[in-house]
């Protein structure tokens, strides 16, 4: 495809819900640095392809490859230590843990010395500090409290707290899944200025959505996913939406020479 | 086909039923019969008792030897049994009424209960028209053994204890008040614990049960009274009976779980070969397999044996 | 597009290809080995799980325990001897159908069973009267439940921890901790034992009772899944916010639910003086938990919305026979403790094994 | 405002949450026959007036008017008793259940003659059949049987059915409260053409969108929800989306002469 | 904007005016009744309403039973003999933490007292091992538990249900039915009862088994609110499938905590043979349910994630508080279960109606 090794590559991927064939034979490549959007039908695969490549789920078949390196992540926890993020369709919040401990979820920081080493103390100042820190460089210190739990927060603050979370330890690439789906005009813009800023740091990042300006307003490139597989990418200075659309929902046959293997 | 019997236990917890359970399997050996063994759950389990008896009915069993958790829940199922030519033979607790069995052997507990009373009043002397005394029972349901003994104790102490059946109706002053136990030394624990704060100065316990009482000791030593207090109890189980020896327990009834077995096992081979039933003795409605008291500090007028003869007798 | 007034009215221009778009949905075909095949045939009909294993059981014990446990005349008596705990099971199922718990169950049985005896026993009023104030009293306490649990918004657990401590003491103030006897009963009422009556066909012994815990069931199946109140109660234990928004007035449906099932306690408590003959204040003390493990091996979901009340009914034989197998067997009953034990772990990792396929 | 009775009139309406102020003394109107989109950031109030209006919450001051006459629901059904549908944010569909079952959630149909009356025996099959006809009307019979629990069907399905059961049942007026935030583009447009379907058969629609080309296409009215009030309602055809976003998010004043009492 | 390729680059034209938008949020004032503002201060102290309540019953019971009931022997004697149900509702409080629920504490307790009793008493092997080997059980046993629900995805009251059994079944089958007398243990083995020596203060009779229930306590408070394991369990209780997806190894410390509470009733079981004197298979038959009870009156919820363990010290405080104070008042034990039934429903009423406030 290119000469550059791809940050992730899913190749042949399956997976199956019993009947259901939620990944059938799909590939996927996100490049370095860039904002790769996954657009399809309600029911395509979108979820199901993010969640094989970030452990979330297990694949039935195929292989993933992190910077060319083959990977078998049985959970989340086993991406994220290699700097992998997502932002789920349904947050992943704990609704009664406050906002901090809820950015720090899995990644305590313990105090130093022996309070930490021995008696495993939480260092809650500092993860406060750095979350309060975090969430006002997202211009999202809205919220009157860091301590204050998630469930107190209305949904565009909550979304907030799942893109900062995956913004502030990133480090090799984000996944967002749908983000902007349930927030307003100006909640929307905010998420999407912070996507633009992620890659400006020069992390790539996965975009399913189906707002087609926002994906035609941020994406380098756009996987159009259907039935399972994965149709074509295309580059979005060469096609329009209406393309894109059409491909997407089987209206227009993909140019052949971007048809997925 | 080899001749089936049964025997069912209130529960498999209390030492003295797995000594009956020994007892009663040994001598089934010998007698050439085949015993199935069954038990409730806790002390007050009625269906399992039920459900117990209709599987011997069911299996063809010529004899049913059983300590019943609750004397009239379960005279509907044994007279079942009996109709069905099921020889049933109560052990350790009386029916109600006695002769809904086909015999009883058992303590005469009101007797073991009048002998302990006999005891601590001979032993406190002048002293005991001022005893403190407390009364650790066994359940809120008042099951005969609970009365019997709870009222004996109370009569041979010289406590008018008014309607003989039920437990907590007397005024007389001496008593400190009544707590239940199950039976276990937690709650013959926890019981004397409360009774104690209702009245510190507690000289006289008396306790359902030999496990109650090694609780209610518990308690006495940790306020303090290990002396002074006269605890006794019913039952006669090595474990007891060095109790006694111990001075933990002033005095205990001793029972005889394996007499009950044995007798029980004849009794339904007899039947079962004759056809003749076993007589109760004279003049009780049930057969007395005997009570002995148990003390090393014997009164005058009280028969007894000390521990160290009781180790020589007792189950457990 | 452009952003000017009024001039929206057409759709995105990106979208005006959608007319030509696939009308088909995805349709995947795959193999699918024996095992996948039977888990799927399970899956589709869950009820078919408990019925297995109690085949299952029979024929095992069968095998240890001989004719004798096979008879017409055992297997009537294991019908007997469950047909209390099943009738309990059955009100316990309606209630965990609604995501909920009912801890009192017994003791509301109990509680019945002696105010129908001191009635008609001690004070001479008419059996029937005495039958009807307690299915009266039954409702009612699984009113002051259902109340509780949607007016005060008691967890169903806390609830009936709580008034099955209050039923229980009301049982034994009325009862005076003394059973009532048979004899007392035959004398003054012996309608009260009606459900003790006994049909003979061949070798077996049909209790009224054994058929009252039937009819129980099939009524309960009938307005579960054949009338509106059964859809709504599935709906409530499957989303309660949901089957609220969606107009069903769920606390009226909560309330009637355990009343309801306080009446078949109720119903339980008359059998129950046929079945045991006397009333007795402290029987069935462990018939809560006993109803409850009739209605998990039974396959009944406890998060509420799953299962059919039939399995309980077939729950509670499973746990009849094992009983009755391990006793023919002269397994002790410690050891019967244990089997039941491991027989609910076991029945209800299959019945988890079978749910985990996607329909 | 106008002199046709509102199908529904809010007036001062309040509704507290401990220390949020969900509804501000906010009135609101829908007028026979339109489709009234309304839109406002996140956390404005929309859903929490939305229901108010349909009994799902009892406002704690205000009055409500169902064409002029005052009501007080207490409950949906009371609403629903009325010819009011909703189709929540969240869907109110019971998973285990199935398509008809969930259709006929709260009015099913009884057999006729005495199993019906004495049995309360439920009519399945009627109500299958006319499932399986609203949703065909609906081209949304792509679903294998009408008594598959709603759980096996895809979130643009499950919406599909949502909106059904709503458009079937109203008489009166149906509220929709963000109903295509999940769909895809195909399913949206789906969503929309239904709306404007409902709206074709004279009955009224409340459409709640964070979508502006959505709501511009389809609103004959836009009432502008601001901090827990009604900030004005504007007309389409006079003010573009930018102004509409720019009221709705404090960025422009309403025109004096459109701004609420 | 047009729809043509590569010309979507700067957002939908109708967002241009963002950048004045007001970027305050809404505040809302208003003034709140006394009432409410108490409501609101326990709603952010959930763990003050035990303790008030708590407060109030030695206050009642002080006016009804008098000086007697409130003097520093019968305060610490109640410490004594709540300090058992006490641990247990401690490791109960684990579980319901994670949303579980445990009915196997007490039976894995009496398991570990009869094994512990039976290898230093009888085999005389020496007491600290004989306790080890208990603790080590204990933790097997929760790790059992913990398999089961985790591994064979059982309901955890399914799991425990059916493992009550099983354990209840072995510790009968070791200790064949027999208690172990005190004396005996006195003799070969003094150091099992380690936890029943006294302090004496004034007054007070302090055991070192009630000091162990509140160093039991105070470290498992510290662990669930000092440490990130402590955040994993609420998250876990919270949320399971959030805190899956957010990183969290939900089964491991599901496991973890199943094993901590069967430790915890390891240690429980060390004091009770300290407590009780002796060791009995038939003790603590009710410490299950008594342990739920405790801590549901420390409003902790059953849901999971919310509430703290120190609030199930003050429940198991109050409900002996309770006992204590009614018999002293000389009310009949039947009336003591009436009135802890009440207790349970007030107790979690309350905490239901000042969590109804939302923050
Ligand atoms: N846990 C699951 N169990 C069963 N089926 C599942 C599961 N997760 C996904 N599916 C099925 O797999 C298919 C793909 O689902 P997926 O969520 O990946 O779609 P999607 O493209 O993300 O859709 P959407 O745009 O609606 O989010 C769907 O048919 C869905 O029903
Ligand atoms: N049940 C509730 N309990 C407490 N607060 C609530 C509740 N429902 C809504 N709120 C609060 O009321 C305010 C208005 O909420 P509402 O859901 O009406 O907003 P909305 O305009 O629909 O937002 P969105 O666009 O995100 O759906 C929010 O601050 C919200 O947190
Ligand atoms: O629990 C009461 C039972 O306990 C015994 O005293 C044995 O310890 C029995 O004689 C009696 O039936
Ligand atoms: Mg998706
Ligand atoms: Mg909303």
């Amino acid at each position: 495809m290119s000469d550059v090794t791809p940050v992730v590559q899913g190749r042949n991927l399956v997976k199956r819900y019993g009947h259901v064939t939620a990944i059938d034979n799909s590939d996927f490549e996100l490049l370095p640095g860039e904002i790769l959007a996954v657009i399809g039908d309600n029911g395509a695969g979108k979820s199901s392809i993010v969640k094989a490549i970030c452990g979330a789920t297990v694949p039935d078949a195929g292989e993933i490859l992190i910077e060319g390196e083959p990977v078998h992540f049985t959970s989340p926890i086993e991406a994220r230590e290699r700097g992998i993020e997502i932002v789920y369709q349904t947050l992943a919040l704990s609704p009664a843990l406050s906002i901090a401990d809820n950015m720090f979820m899995g990644r305590e920081i313990r105090k130093k010395g022996w309070m930490g080493d021995w008696l495993k103390m939480l260092d809650k100042k500092e993860m406060e500090r750095f979350a309060r820190e975090k969430l006002t460089e997202l211009g999202l210190m809205t919220v009157q409290s860091i301590t204050q739990p998630v469930e107190t927060l209305s949904g565009g603050q909550r979304q907030g707290v799942a893109v900062a979370r995956a913004a502030a330890f990133a480090t090799k690439f984000i996944i967002m899944d749908e983000p902007t789906a349930a927030l307003g005009v100006k909640e929307s813009r905010r998420v999407l200025e912070l996507i633009l800023d992620v890659k400006s740091r020069g992390i790539p990042i996965i975009l399913i959505s189906h707002n087609m300006p926002h994906v035609f307003e941020v994406a380098d490139r756009i996987h159009i996913h259907r039935l399972g597989r994965r149709l074509c990418t295309i580059n979005p200075n060469d096609y329009s939406m209406s393309d894109a659309v059409a491909m997407m929902t089987g209206a227009m046959e993909p140019p052949d020479d971007l048809r997925a293997a | 086909q080899s001749m089936g019997a049964c025997l069912i236990t209130k529960t498999d917890t209390n030492p003295f039923f797995v000594k009956m359970k020994e007892g009663a399997s040994a001598a089934a050996q010998e007698a050439g019969i085949e015993l199935s063994t069954f038990a409730g759950k806790y002390d007050g389990d009625v269906e399992t008792q039920i459900a117990a008896v209709e599987s011997c009915i069911a299996s063809g069993a010529k004899g049913i030897l059983i300590t019943p958790t609750d004397s009239r829940a379960l005279v509907p199922v044994i007279t079942q049994a009996r109709d069905n030519g099921v020889l049933v033979i109560a052990l350790d607790t009386q029916f109600e009424p006695a002769d809904a069995a086909d015999a009883t052997f058992a303590t005469d507990n009101f007797k073991a209960g009048e002998l302990i009373g006999e005891w601590a009043a001979a032993t406190l002397g002048d002293e005991a028209a001022n005893a403190k005394i407390a009364l650790l029972d066994l359940n809120a349901s008042e099951v005969s053994v609970d009365y019997q003994r709870d009222q004996g104790f109370l009569t041979g102490f010289g406590v008018d204890v008014k309607d003989p059946k039920d437990i907590g109706d007397e005024d007389d002053p001496r008593i400190v008040g009544n707590d239940v136990t199950d039976g276990s030394p937690d709650g013959g624990r926890t019981a004397m614990e409360n009774l104690l704060q209702v009245d510190p100065e507690i000289n006289v316990v008396y306790t359902i049960n030999e496990p109650a009482a090694a609780g209610a000791y518990e308690a006495l030593k940790a306020a303090g009274k290990a002396e002074g207090v006269l605890i006794v109890s019913v039952d006669g189980g090595c474990p007891g009976v060095k109790d006694v020896q111990a001075g933990v327990i002033g005095a205990t009834s001793m029972q005889f779980p394996l007499l009950m077995a044995s007798k029980g096992i004849e009794a339904i081979k007899s039947f079962a070969e004759t056809g003749e039933k076993p007589a109760n003795s004279e003049g009780l409605d049930f057969f007395n397999t005997g009570v002995e008291l148990i003390t090393d500090n014997p009164v005058e007028g009280i028969p007894s044996k000390t521990s160290e003869e009781a180790l020589e007798m007792c189950w457990g | 597009m452009s952003d000017t007034p009024g001039a929206a009215r057409k759709g995105q221009e990106y979208e005006q290809t959608l007319d030509r778009s696939d009308k088909n949905v995805a349709a995947f075909q795959r193999q699918h080995s024996p095992i996948e095949k039977a888990q799927h045939v399970l899956h589709d009909n869950p009820t078919l799980v408990p019925v297995i294993v109690l085949i299952l059981s029979l024929l095992i014990f069968w095998a240890i325990a001989g004719g004798r446990f096979f008879s017409a005349f055992n297997l009537s008596l294991i019908m007997q001897q469950v047909s209390i705990i099943g009738m309990l099971a059955a009100a316990q199922s309606l209630i965990i159908i609604t995501a909920g718990i009912d801890l009192s169950v017994a003791a509301i049985m109990v509680l019945m069973s002696v105010i129908m005896g001191n009635l008609a026993v001690f004070m001479g009023i008419p059996s029937v009267i005495a039958i009807l104030v307690g299915f009266v009293g039954g409702a009612a306490a699984g009113l002051f439940n259902g109340l509780l649990i949607t007016k005060v918004r008691l967890p169903p657990f806390i609830t009936t921890l709580g008034t099955w401590s209050i039923y229980y003491a009301l049982l034994l103030w009325l009862s005076g901790a003394q059973s009532i006897r048979g004899t007392d009963i035959d004398t003054n009422a012996p309608f009260l034992k009606f459900f003790g009556n006994t049909i003979k066909m061949g070798g077996a012994n049909v209790t009224y009772g054994s058929l009252l815990m039937i009819v129980v069931f099939l009524v309960l199946w009938y307005m579960l899944n054949k009338t509106a109140w059964g859809r709504h109660v599935y709906a409530v234990g499957d989303d309660k916010e949901a089957a609220d928004l969606s107009g069903i007035r769920t606390d009226r449906i909560l309330i009637s639910v355990y009343m309801v099932a306080g009446f078949v306690c109720a119903v339980a408590a008359w059998a129950s003086i046929g079945r045991v003959g006397s009333i007795s204040p402290q029987s069935f003390y462990e018939g809560n938990l006993q109803s409850i493990t009739a209605v998990v091996i039974g396959g009944i979901s406890l998060f509420g919305g799953r299962g059919s009340i039939m399995g309980a009914l077939f729950g509670a034989l499973i746990v009849g026979v094992f009983q009755s197998g391990l006793r023919m067997a002269g397994v002790d009953v410690l050891w019967q403790v244990f089997a039941i034990g491991w027989l609910i772990i076991i029945a209800v990792a299959i019945d988890q094994w079978i749910r985990r396929v996607s329909a």
